[in-house]
């Protein structure tokens, strides 16, 4: 879709598209979720600007902004908007919508680590925690994965000791015993949301 | 003690020797002394935290809690689910909110989770532990059963965000939260006044995928710690307790400060003033090890 | 026992402010007999704690001088203070209705001369200063009370100092033996103009009105720049008395706002561009006021009194909402952190004093009057005559600057004439 | 002088009798006073003291002298109907206001004996007003306009028992709102345009027993006073005669000109159009889609530009903002969402002012997709078929933000009132026309004067004077009615910029009002500031030299010259101020309870020491608004000030005349200060211009003083708040070490 400036296209494909998207248009620009997010000063475009760049159609910034993947759903916005918009809600739809669209800058950390936590977690229905950090740490090559893992090692053999890092997890780890029912029920909700948000 | 009963989600990482086994240990022990009976969720899955927008889309997210509640309706019916990680509880009471207040959605979770043979009716209320402690027991309650008073150690109160919003503990406020601090000193311990970084966010999972950016957090509420005298932080939130616990080294090296306080959880205090054993309270599960506790729970 | 003398030809006036005053007085000066109920021990309301108005600067206690004259010269008003509505009942031209008048501890004899307050000793907080100061347990509650009566508090009364009160008295006008009672008022029509009062702004947490001495309300800034008020017209911050040169107004503490109070209370940005005239004219050119906002809503030639401020350049306006307020322990200042959405840049902007700019909340909201009447989400009547013969009258109808108070008090002033030239009508 | 019998009473309670010799006080009142007997009491203002003044006025006391507080305290307990109270300010005025030591008793004592001369003095010369006999009693109502605020006024006063003439230029009644399609909701829940309920009213009025109509009609002439207008109503073309009690005024608004903003694209487009051409196209499709103005085609994209040509300060537009025209812009934002959620309603505005529970409107206009972009719109190019909006984003900060294919441009245009002639020009031009020699300024006098509304026969000008860009206002906020005609009010868009909601609010207060002033006037009682007294002016014709200035410095255009061109008084248009009094230089203005004499007499009749005695006297003439409340509450403070001042307290310093600074310099005063309220823009006045004036007599009297050799310090003039009680006491001490270093009136003794 073209950029149309000032028109509503991109909000409404918002409404449509995007997690609580309806309650985008709610915003009246007073500007207290942008001072109150404590990775505030991070953020290219804060909240509320997004909220106005939606409005000013300005749909390719948005989306390919790493703005809101510094979001550290902490909650702060949201109990202070003067309008009750679920503005943390927002950022994820938003974050997932530039995922689906393919969008997400090159190398955006917490997109690749949302993504492999949401893998982790599927695979077996609970998060192995040694898997998630190994490949945390390796996400950028070999080389790199043992400097990373070499770093934190006094850490590593610390939690071991404490009884809060088992390497047996590297096997299998903790799992929910439906597995199958439980990627069925992942897979169904997937189409499901797909067609009602046409993300397919 | 009152005996309650509730069915209990403990999530990912209160597993045995997972992040937070400490906690689960913790947390049994008290509840043990308290006289609470804990019967697990059978087959829970992962909430997916707050971080699953990565890979997963708002319904699919839902459901995962949905699935729990259920699980929670079937085998443990009459009973509120519990969680400790202010993640799972918060995933699960915002997951529910969003069914009772949207038939549509809980007309397509129910679709998803017949695929695993389960239905969500919305019986079960989704609880944090520290709502069981303050409601259903109550502070004056928890203070009269302390055998050992936790004299001479200073904990600074941090209560986090996940924990204390969106929906708050007890009604209380979201900027200056008490019900930690009173906790603390119910348990004859010295809580720091107008700890300023007691509501601040750690970083949360960003820990892990922007490390610079959280450890300036985490180095200002273990700052604000030491400058109010605490000897230790006490904490409701795994997330919280790890991140704060764990990266004190990296802070230190970023920063070079030589931070090195214990970050405990109030199941550890109540188990200790309670008269649990060190081991009770899995006071050997910390890389800063609450040597000033391990003392108290000794004697 | 107070007599009273009114039948269903009278109109009672339910609260005493400049609505209350308006309604009587326009009503009594065109021949009906008015019966005005004031909860407090003297007439003004919080129009008699405001310093100047805006956009003129002059001072509302001069238009009050005028309307006491008026009520003085007009023996058609009857004023009961220390007087509140319990109970209503009946329908319109035919009310009655039950006022509690609760003990002065002070009889008509009183003749103002001041020797009972040099009695006492024990001090209660100032109620007419917003409790910023303290006034005697005897006291006249401002230089421009009326009726012109010193009170005594119920806390002195029994004790040894509550004797020594009397005894200074050389006219027998205290009178310890005062009981609470309870007069039945007949009533024609009612008009009912409790007023507002200021939104609770320690309920605006992020704002730490209760956890910082330098966080302060609008209402109890202007009692700072009055000089009858606790500092004698000084502005100085409550921590450390320091001089407040660099203050910060924050508009929208809790109006517009669906954690607290939804509607817009229309005066705070007007009152705040005031308020900013109140710090330049104290500092001179020393002053530096910053007023944090989201629309400044100065209608009308109020926008010429907007552009006035603008062009003055102590005065800096900053279009955000104020995200979080901390106040340094050791300085007492006070850190406001926030985004200035116009161009975008964080601030965390330091200051002497912060004066939150708090809205209108109804001071009885509709469920709070002893009748049936219609009220909206925010508690404020229905004006109009939905409400059978009572007739809201001022902000108790909606959150009005004053000018608007008293075209909606003049109003019903008419409303209420016209059940009783129905009433005498009928009965002649 | 009916038998005046006056008697004296010194109160000897408040420390008046420990600090005073009231037997002395009283002595003085019976020998120097001349009082018919003088008596002292120890608590007067309690029950039988009170009584002991009742009795004596069963037994023919008509004026009554009471030495012991302010006027301003217990006003009731010494009121009594009929008699003439003088008030001797004791307390507040004397002992509060001076050390309680020997070394000042004597000085004291002179304070308190002067103030009971002159109290005696003034109730001597005071005849009991009686209200003025050949008042009008008519208590009809006109109300000029038949838009919504005429309607109501009409409607209000009607239910009040009152009969009412309306008249309506145009050929119907509703003026404003029957130009609109629907109207901004008056309560909750404000989710949508709500119908203006005009043709409800309009039938209302019609059908009401109560009201005369005229439509198709104006007000050719307007005479006489409150209580018994003359009106002439051009009906149609043929002259109808009406009389009435009292006028409002509800001639609403006219909106700005599109096509004085070329640069917003008016007159350049016919899709660039005002709201009452919105209105206008949605009454035409009737609910229907709007459709393009040029070709028909379909509307997908409207912008509204708020504050077009307002809230300018480059002086070529509107300078105010008309305050109803943001949520006018939203309730037509949704008048298209309302049709089609497709279409694109975009408010560019630079302050969204909605106030009050208007925000719920806001919120409701944000929910039906209406989008609001915070922009100062720079210019608006008609291309095509569609036009281009140029703005700079204030919030992205983009300077060349722009909506280029807007379909329609709504310009959101301000409220022009009609306020009829603008009196202080047309005075202007008259005066410079000096009957007929200056043909320009004839000219210009006539075509201000074509515009008139009332057609006032009032001397001063055809309508209500303007406060300020060009609306009829009041300039007091605690008093929203206070005109500066009596008995012709104001109400809705001609006095100021306003919804419909405030306006009927506005136009019932009016009625009120209205109601208020034919009763009053009945009776002859005076309307507010000084409400309910009953004097009236009335002057000396034998010694007028007719030199107009009374008829000219009036504030209320109360006089009128009759054929020889002496001042013709309306009583009751007349707000009993005394300005006349103050103008008049031969003295023949006055009324019977407050004269050249009765002040004049409080002024001489001090006893003044010679030069020797080192005891100068200062008079001041203290306005009993502002300056003499100021000097009580110093005296309620306790702050002290210099013992050889004498206060008489004066309605207004435009009461004040010249020949009370002669006789005080004549009988010795070594200085006078006048003390009155702030005037200027802000003025402060409640009789309008009476300081100012004052101010401006008073220049002239520094010639006089130096044509008689006195230093120019011996008169001056202060603007005194009722705020500034510390201020007060400081200016007198100041002004009296002046007059010490000056030294004693030279013509002392004479």
């Amino acid at each position: 879709m073209s950029e149309m400036k000032y028109h509503n296209n991109f909000l409404r494909e918002v409404e449509e598209r995007v997690e609580e998207g309806h309650m985008v248009k709610m915003c009246m620009q007073c500007g207290v979720c942008s001072g109150s997010c404590p990775f505030g000063p991070h953020w290219a475009h804060p909240p509320q600007e997004l909220f106005m760049m939606i409005r000013a159609g300005k749909r390719e910034e948005v989306l390919s902004s790493d703005s809101m993947w510094m979001c550290t759903s902490c909650y702060q916005c949201i109990v202070r908007c003067p309008r009750k918009l679920p503005i943390t809600h927002i950022m994820h739809g938003l974050a997932y919508l530039a995922k689906r669209e393919g969008k997400v800058p090159k190398g955006q950390p917490t997109a690749q680590f949302g993504q492999m936590f949401w893998d982790n977690l599927t695979k077996t229905g609970r998060v192995n925690e040694l898997k998630l950090s190994l490949s945390l740490y390796f996400k950028d090559g070999f080389g790199q994965g043992i400097k990373n893992a070499m770093a934190m090692q006094s850490v590593g053999l610390g939690l071991m000791k404490a009884g809060r890092l088992n390497p047996l997890e590297i096997l299998g780890g903790h799992s929910i015993k439906d597995k199958s029912g439980f990627q069925a029920m992942l897979k169904k909700a997937r189409e499901i949301e797909d067609t009602r948000r046409k993300l397919a | 003690m009152a005996n309650k009963t509730y069915s209990f989600y403990p999530g990912c990482s209160s597993q045995g020797k997972a992040s937070s086994s400490n906690y689960l240990t913790s947390t049994n022990s008290m509840c043990q002394k308290l006289g609470i009976t804990l019967n697990e969720v059978p087959d829970w899955n992962c909430c997916g935290a707050s971080i699953g927008y990565g890979g997963g889309g708002e319904l699919p997210r839902v459901v995962l809690s949905a699935r729990n509640l259920a699980l929670s309706e079937q085998h443990n019916a009459g009973q509120d689910m519990v969680a400790t990680c202010a993640a799972c509880w918060l995933a699960s009471r915002e997951a529910k909110e969003r069914l009772d207040h949207s038939p549509e959605m809980k007309a397509d979770a129910n679709v998803a989770l017949k695929e695993a043979g389960l239905e969500y009716k919305g019986q079960a209320q989704a609880r944090h532990m520290v709502e069981v402690l303050l409601e259903d027991i109550g502070m004056e309650a928890l203070q009269s059963g302390v055998k050992k008073p936790l004299k001479g150690i200073k904990f600074a109160g941090y209560v986090g965000c996940q924990t204390n919003r969106p929906f708050g503990i007890v009604g209380e406020s979201f900027e200056n939260p008490m019900y930690l601090d009173n906790m603390i000193e119910a348990m004859g311990a010295e809580a720091v006044s107008n700890y300023d970084q007691k509501v601040t966010c750690c970083g949360g999972a960003l820990a892990f995928s922007e490390p610079e950016k959280s450890q300036k957090q985490i180095k200002d509420i273990i700052e604000s710690a030491y400058d109010h005298g605490a000897d230790m932080i006490v904490t409701p939130c795994p997330l919280c307790q790890a991140n704060v616990e764990i990266y004190q080294g990296e802070v230190n090296k970023r920063y070079g400060t030589k931070f090195n306080i214990p970050v405990t959880y109030y199941s550890q205090l109540i188990t200790v003033a309670y008269g649990g054993t060190a081991a009770e309270a899995a006071l050997g599960g910390h890389l800063v090890a609450p040597a000033k506790l391990a003392d108290i729970a000794n004697k | 026992m107070t007599e009273v003398v009114a039948t269903n030809q009278t109109i009672l006036v339910v609260g005493g402010g400049i609505s209350g005053m308006t309604a009587a007085l326009e009503a009594a000066e065109c021949g009906k007999d008015v019966v005005l109920v004031e909860k407090n021990p003297v007439l003004g309301g919080r129009v008699s704690q405001l310093y100047r108005y805006f956009p003129k600067m002059c001072h509302p206690v001069c238009g009050l001088e005028i309307n006491q004259r008026r009520i003085k010269m007009n023996p058609r008003i009857r004023v009961l203070t220390m007087a509140e509505v319990t109970e209503i009942s009946g329908q319109k031209g035919d009310y009655t209705a039950s006022v509690k008048i609760s003990p002065r501890y002070v009889n008509e004899n009183c003749t103002g001369c001041g020797d009972c307050a040099q009695a006492a000793e024990t001090e209660i907080p100032d109620a007419y200063n917003y409790n910023l100061g303290k006034v005697k347990a005897a006291f006249l509650p401002s230089k421009m009370a009326h009726p012109q009566r010193y009170v005594v508090d119920p806390s002195v009364v029994g004790t040894p100092e509550g004797e020594k009160i009397k005894a200074a008295c050389k006219y027998n006008a205290v009178d310890l033996e005062m009981k609470e009672e309870t007069l039945q008022l007949k009533a024609g029509a009612i008009v009912w103009a409790t007023g507002w009062k200021p939104y609770d702004a320690a309920k605006i947490q992020p704002y730490g009105y209760d956890r910082f001495s330098n966080v302060i309300t609008n209402v109890e800034f202007e009692r700072l720049a009055d000089p009858h008020g606790p500092t004698g017209g000084k502005l100085l911050r409550p921590s450390d008395g320091k001089e407040a040169k660099n203050v910060a107004f924050i508009q929208c503490a809790g109006s517009r706002d669906e954690n607290h109070l939804r509607h817009c209370s229309r005066f705070c940005c007007t009152a705040s561009l005031k308020q900013t005239q109140y710090v330049r004219e104290k500092f001179g050119d020393e002053a530096s006021s910053t007023v944090y906002y989201i629309d400044i809503r100065a209608i009308d030639r109020f926008e010429d009194f907007y552009a006035k401020v603008r062009a003055d350049q102590s005065v800096k306006l900053v279009k955000s909402k104020v995200a979080k307020i901390v106040q340094d322990p050791k300085s007492g200042d006070v850190v406001l952190h926030g985004v200035d959405t116009e161009g975008y840049h964080r601030y965390a902007n330091s200051h002497d004093l912060v004066v939150l700019a708090v809205g209108m909340e109804p001071s009885v909201k509709g469920a709070g009057v002893p009748a049936e009447v219609a009220a909206d989400a925010s508690g404020f009547l229905i004006p109009g005559d939905v409400n059978g013969g009572i007739f809201g009258a001022g902000c108790a109808t909606n959150a009005l600057d004053v000018n608007r108070a008293v075209q909606s008090a003049t109003a019903s002033a008419l409303r209420a004439i016209q059940v009783i030239n129905k009433v005498a009508s009928v009965e002649g | 002088m009916a038998e005046q019998k006056v008697a004296a009473y010194i109160c000897q309670g408040c420390g008046l009798g420990d600090r005073l010799d009231t037997a002395d006080l009283a002595k003085i009142a019976q020998k120097e006073g001349k009082v018919a007997f003088a008596k002292e009491h120890e608590f007067l203002c309690n029950a039988d003291g009170v009584q002991l003044i009742k009795n004596d006025i069963a037994e023919g006391v008509t004026h009554v002298v009471i030495g012991a507080c302010s006027r301003r305290a217990k006003t009731e307990a010494f009121s009594f109907p009929g008699v003439h109270v003088s008030r001797a300010n004791l307390r507040e005025g004397v002992i509060w206001v001076r050390p309680d030591s020997d070394e000042h008793r004597e000085t004291t004592q002179e304070m308190a004996a002067d103030y009971i001369r002159m109290s005696c003095a003034e109730a001597k010369r005071v005849n009991i007003p009686a209200g003025n006999p050949n008042h009008g009693g008519n208590k009809r109502i006109l109300v000029v306009g038949g838009g919504m605020s005429g309607m109501t006024s009409a409607l209000e006063a009607s239910r009040a028992g009152y009969q009412v003439v309306l008249v309506e230029k145009s050929g119907e009644l509703g003026g404003w709102a029957n130009k609109l399609y629907k109207r901004i909701p008056f309560n909750e829940p404000f989710n949508g345009p709500q119908d203006t309920g005009v043709a409800e009213m309009a039938a209302a009025v019609q059908a009401d027993g109560n009201i005369t109509v005229y439509t198709n009609a104006v007000v050719s002439k307007t005479g006489g006073a409150p209580g018994r207008f003359a009106v002439e109503i051009n009906h149609n073309g043929t002259p109808v005669a009406e009389e009435v009690g009292a006028i409002v005024q509800a001639t609403g608004f006219t909106t700005y000109d599109t096509a004085k903003l070329p640069e917003l694209g008016g007159g350049k487009s016919p899709n660039v159009v005002d709201q009452a051409g919105l209105e206008a196209l949605m009454k035409a499709a009737n609910g229907g889609a709007i459709k393009r103005p040029s070709d028909g085609g379909e509307v997908k994209n409207v912008v509204f530009v708020q504050c077009a040509g307002q809230r300018d300060d480059t002086g070529t537009h509107l300078p105010y903002c008309s305050g109803f025209c943001c949520a006018t812009s939203v309730k037509q934002a949704m008048y298209f969402k309302d049709a089609n959620p497709d279409v694109d309603t975009t408010v560019l505005y630079t302050d969204l002012r909605m106030p009050g529970n208007n925000e719920d409107f806001y919120r409701s206009a944000q929910n039906k997709g209406v989008t609001f972009s915070k922009g100062k719109v720079k210019s608006v190019e008609a291309n095509g078929n569609q036009c281009k909006v140029a703005f700079h984003d204030l919030i992205l900060n983009d300077e060349n933000a722009a909506i280029a294919d807007a379909d329609l441009v709504v310009l959101a245009t301000g409220q022009v009132p009609n306020a009829g002639t603008d009196i202080d020009a047309w005075t202007q031009a008259e005066t410079e026309s000096n009957n007929g020699q200056n043909a320009e300024a004839a000219q210009r006098a006539q075509e201000l004067k074509v515009v008139s509304v009332l057609n006032l026969t009032y001397r001063q000008g055809p309508d209500v004077p303007q406060l300020k860009h060009g609306f009829a206002d009041s300039h007091f906020i605690c008093f929203p009615y206070e005109t500066r005609r009596t008995g012709i009010y104001m109400a809705g868009p001609v006095r100021r910029p306003m919804d419909i909601a405030q306006a009927t609010e506005d136009a019932t207060g009016a009625a009120m009002k209205a109601i208020q002033a034919v009763e009053n006037a009945a009776v002859g009682r005076a309307a507010h500031p000084r409400s309910g007294d009953l004097s009236f002016p009335s002057v000396r014709k034998e010694g007028c030299t007719q030199c107009k200035r009374c008829t000219v410095e009036c504030p209320f255009g109360a006089i009128d010259e009759d054929e020889q061109r002496y001042p013709l008084f309306n009583e009751e248009r007349c707000r009993r101020c005394g300005t006349c009094m103050g103008a008049c230089p031969v003295r023949v203005i006055s009324f019977e309870n407050y004269s050249i004499d009765t002040v004049g007499s409080q002024i001489k009749s001090v006893d003044m020491p010679d030069e020797f005695d080192e005891k100068p006297r200062i008079l001041i003439l203290a306005c009993e608004n502002d300056a003499y409340p100021a000097l009580d509450m110093a005296g309620m403070n306790r702050i002290e000030y210099n013992p050889f001042v004498r206060v008489v307290p004066v309605r207004c310093l435009g009461s004040v005349n010249l020949i009370f600074i002669t006789d005080a310099l004549n009988s010795g005063y070594d200085g006078v200060m006048l003390m009155g309220c702030k005037h200027g823009d802000d003025y402060q006045c409640h009789f309008v211009k009476g300081s100012e004036i004052a101010n401006y007599r008073l220049s002239k009297v520094d010639d006089t003083l130096k044509s008689l050799n006195l230093e120019t310090e011996r008169v001056a003039t202060y603007e005194v708040a009722i705020t500034d009680i510390e201020r007060v006491p400081k200016l007198i001490n100041e002004y009296a070490a002046k007059i010490e270093e000056i030294g004693m009136n030279p013509f002392k003794g004479f």
